[in-house]
């Protein structure tokens, strides 16, 4: 931390005497800044994506934990006798976190989209519900069939939003593609970063000759392009987060959007991440400029 | 090859030179840039205040030689010593050092195009922290004095090819230098701003600075011989040779 | 497309004669090459998030246009009058497009999962359903629901998937969206080619210098220079799409997933359109370079 | 000021100079590069052939007087012909094409650092389509003329001074110009190496091809002034002098 801090110092202690001698503009430095800007404002992107998907997984969980029902017909004197026996049976299926018969008014709402309010369901022969609550990973569907029809031959198991499970993992793999795309534009950029770094020193070959024939240290050349490059990336990235920023509050959030997308939009504590980029792709700079200054130094007499 | 004891320059010698200790020393040293060697078995003693011209066709190395001498390249065998410090065992930053001590004018005088003709100059006072240096008075005399007052707040690639060498040479005195490595300084230069720059050097020199001409214009070689006691060293064949009284 | 062609045809030509005053590699050209790499790795997955939310929307319109569904309940011999007068006015309300009375036997489908097979439905009072096929701007179901009330005070306008609505709109919006970053990724691939030809012209100055001195013509150094770029371009651009396409083809598939996402994956002649991006980025590379070599030499005498 | 009728090397002239006329025709031409004026009234008419120095003082615009003759540098004020051209109405084309037939060696000697010494000399020919040109005896020629025959595979910037002169000179005269604009060719090469030049330039001359050579090296003006009618221009205050047959 004091490490960064000092880098970032460094960076804000303006246009050094000794700074002068690296040529303030220039194509290559343009370049670093737009590239720390185009960088920056993708990652916003693939954070943004990356953390949309993730709640967008954590929502479809919790919806598929409570997917599954177990329907039983049985003449009424042993319905209750046979719900009790199939909570047994399911309270000891592995991938069952709960299971609960659904009360007669919650059927009655089930069903009322249907059938109307006129429909007398105190009277019909109605099968009962069991509600199951999976963990999870889910329970197995055809072992716990195959348990039920042994005791419960009426018993019917309904796993009809299983299908969303996959939807889950698609998910989960989208949050984890938006980190492995951040991690590549982080690569990315610091490969861009080391080019155009290297591209500037290859481009300023005769100051370095002529300050090193005139006895400068390399300490002292080394920071005066590494200070060069590091603000430059730095003003880029900033730049580029704040667009990048701008964009993604224009997203829809939460509040207008219905459950399943929950909005790609940051929210609350998700935007001071973006208050990381910056600092980290200056450090990419940092000492991608080093590494690219010490080894052409070490060309030189 | 010994220096001349006799050389008249040496009673002002610079005070952070040892005295007596030499400068400059080779001991056997050759240089190859990968193919045959180009400068073999070199050895030369250049004590604090000595004024030598190099001399030799073009291609037989006197670039190579100064580039030594300020270790821009090291010796391929052989023993070169700066100030007494073998330049083999020098490390990058112990050569930065050193060059603070040594001015150089390059055969192409190489500037920072961005930076003003003053700037420029004042450089090496800013690489070496001495940034509080007063350039107000004597920049301006420098400046003056090699005819580039004029020409101060331009920038080096609109100067003309002798304005070029004058502020080179400028860049390389303004430190006060114990060393002066000048190649061809007076390679563009008309025969009156020449003779001009030889007194400035021939005037360090008289301050006990040590001074190494590379030059083929004889007649500033002996405009030279006939007001300092200057040694005039050939290369030829590889080897170093001192010439004599007859060039 | 002759100009394309000769574009092409112009890039392999291979190492002339001539193209030899412009160095081989460099800094600048490496980096151009990653830079259009990077873009056209970038385009691929713009694309496929594209054409995948594309497909989204167009699946979940097609959802939403089965959506509605209006419930009569009535004395049996009313009830069939009833329908028909419902179906009179739903087809002369704007935005429902056909409207249908469903048969009795789907109405049992839609109920068993509830009831299971043992309920007589047949016995039972059931209201009928309409299913309404929307429009896909959809109806006004208030208006609707007043026009409704006075005629058939029984009938209920069930507009449950309603919600999704939105949704759709966010899918199209991302569709959008995923166009909107091509473009963007196209205009700062243009800058950044640009800027790099710029800086590699720049550090070629001498050349070009010399070139001019000894009597070559702007066309001369233009074509030299012009080609090199457009052809590292290329051939950065294909490497990144081919690397794209890679990761876009491990993708999950529509055979895999549900309905729902339908898959980030291309699909058929999808894949065609990774074909235009290396041309496309070279053209773009091509232009920027003439332009900057153009700018240059002008300054130049 | 007109050129002198009796210039011995006018009935040689090169066949694709139209007979009789000027090559280089200045009329009233003035320069200056943003600040007063550093040139000014130049009027002077090259004829075929002709042979001459430009001296002058460091910054008196020898340079920029050979830049305007190349068109690298367009009068402020005045016309200048090239080839009965005016470089006025000359477009960057034109401009290209002209230079095909002048060969220039620059103050400062640019090359393409990453093309050997061969290629470089040779690059006019291909710069100007005559790729199929026979390299193998003609360039091996001159390069043993330039004394650079083992440095032909070299690399630019490992020449040394001189022979970055040397390989400017060729590359200037391989396309066998109309005419010859040299800016300080001897600079940097021993007194054997620029008679050796100016023998070169010499032949040239009798070949009916034009010179202009910039030099500050009396020595030269009056070794070329002893084998051909060669004429001396002084720039001084801004104005074109010829000088008189004391130099
Ligand atoms: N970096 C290099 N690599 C290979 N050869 C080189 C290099 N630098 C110089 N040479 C060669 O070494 C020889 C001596 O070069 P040097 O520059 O020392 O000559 P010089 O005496 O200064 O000549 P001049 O009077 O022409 O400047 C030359 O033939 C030159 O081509
Ligand atoms: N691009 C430029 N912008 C401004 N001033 C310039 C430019 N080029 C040259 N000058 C100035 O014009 C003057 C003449 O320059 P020029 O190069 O023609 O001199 P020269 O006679 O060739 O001198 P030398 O013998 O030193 O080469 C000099 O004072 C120089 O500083
Ligand atoms: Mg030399
Ligand atoms: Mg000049």
């Amino acid at each position: 931390m004091s490490a960064l801090f000092s880098t970032l110092a460094a960076l804000f202690v303006g246009d050094l005497q000794r700074d002068r001698v690296v040529p303030a503009s220039g194509y290559t430095s343009t370049l670093t800044s737009l590239t720390a800007a185009a960088m920056a404002f993708l990652v916003v992107f693939a954070l943004a994506l990356s953390l949309a998907s993730y709640r967008l997984a954590q929502d479809w969980s919790k919806a598929l934990e409570q997917s599954a029902t177990l329907r039983i017909s049985a003449p009424v004197e042993q319905l209750d006798a046979q719900v009790a026996r199939a909570i047994e049976i399911l309270e000891t299926t592995p991938g069952v976190a709960s299971a609960r018969a659904l009360s007669s008014e919650e059927q009655s709402d089930l069903l009322t989209p249907w059938l109307g309010v006129d429909v007398p369901f105190d009277k019909l022969p109605l099968p009962r519900l069991i509600e199951i609550v999976q963990t999870p990973d889910g329970f197995d569907p055809q072992g716990l069939r195959l348990r039920l029809t042994g005791e419960l031959p009426s018993a019917v198991l309904d796993d009809h939003v299983r299908w969303r499970r996959p939807l889950v993992q698609a998910a989960n793999w989208l949050s984890v593609l938006g980190v492995v795309a951040i991690g590549l534009i982080g690569l990315t950029s610091g490969a861009m970063i080391i080019l155009a770094a290297r591209a500037a020193l290859a481009a300023n070959a005769q100051v370095i000759t002529v300050l090193r024939l005139i006895g400068a240290t390399d300490a002292y050349i080394e920071a005066a392009f590494v200070r060069r490059f590091a603000f430059r990336t730095f003003i880029g990235a900033v730049v580029g987060t704040v667009i990048g920023a701008g964009v993604v509050a224009l997203f829809p959030g939460e509040e207008e959007q219905a459950a399943i997308l929950t909005g790609l939009r940051l929210s609350g504590v998700e935007w001071m991440w973006l208050v990381l980029i910056p600092p980290i792709l200056s450090s990419i700079a940092f000492s991608a400029t080093r590494y690219a200054a010490n080894r052409l130094l070490k060309g030189l007499t | 090859m010994s220096d001349c004891i006799l050389c008249g320059a040496q009673a002002q010698q610079g005070s952070d030179v040892k005295s007596g200790a030499d400068v400059i020393e080779l001991d056997g040293v050759a240089y190859s840039y990968g193919g045959g060697e180009l400068l073999s078995d070199m050895s030369l003693a250049i004590t604090p205040g000595a004024f030598y011209f190099l001399t030799g066709p073009s291609g037989a190395g006197k670039t190579t030689f100064l580039k030594m001498c300020y270790a821009a390249l090291k010796p391929t065998s052989g023993a070169l010593k700066l100030f007494g410090q073998d330049v083999r065992t020098m490390e990058r930053n112990d050569i930065a050092l050193v060059r603070r001590r040594i001015g150089v004018v390059h055969q192409d005088c190489q500037f920072i195009d961005h930076l003003s003709v003053a700037d420029n100059i004042a450089l090496p006072l800013s690489v070496s922290g001495q940034d509080n240096w007063d350039d107000t008075t004597n920049l301006k005399e420098l400046l003056a004095w090699v005819g580039l007052s004029h020409r101060a707040n331009a920038l080096p690639p609109e100067l003309s090819g002798g304005e070029r060498q004058r502020a080179a040479l400028a860049r390389a005195i303004i430190m006060s230098p114990d060393i002066v490595l000048a190649d061809e300084p007076t390679g563009n230069v008309d025969w009156e701003m020449s003779e001009r720059l030889l007194r400035l050097l021939l005037e360090l020199n008289r301050m006990g600075k040590t001074v190494v001409i590379a030059s083929h214009d004889l007649s500033l070689i002996r405009s030279a011989k006939s007001q300092v006691q200057a040694r005039v060293l050939r290369i030829a064949n590889k080897r170093l040779q001192l010439a004599g009284a007859n060039l």
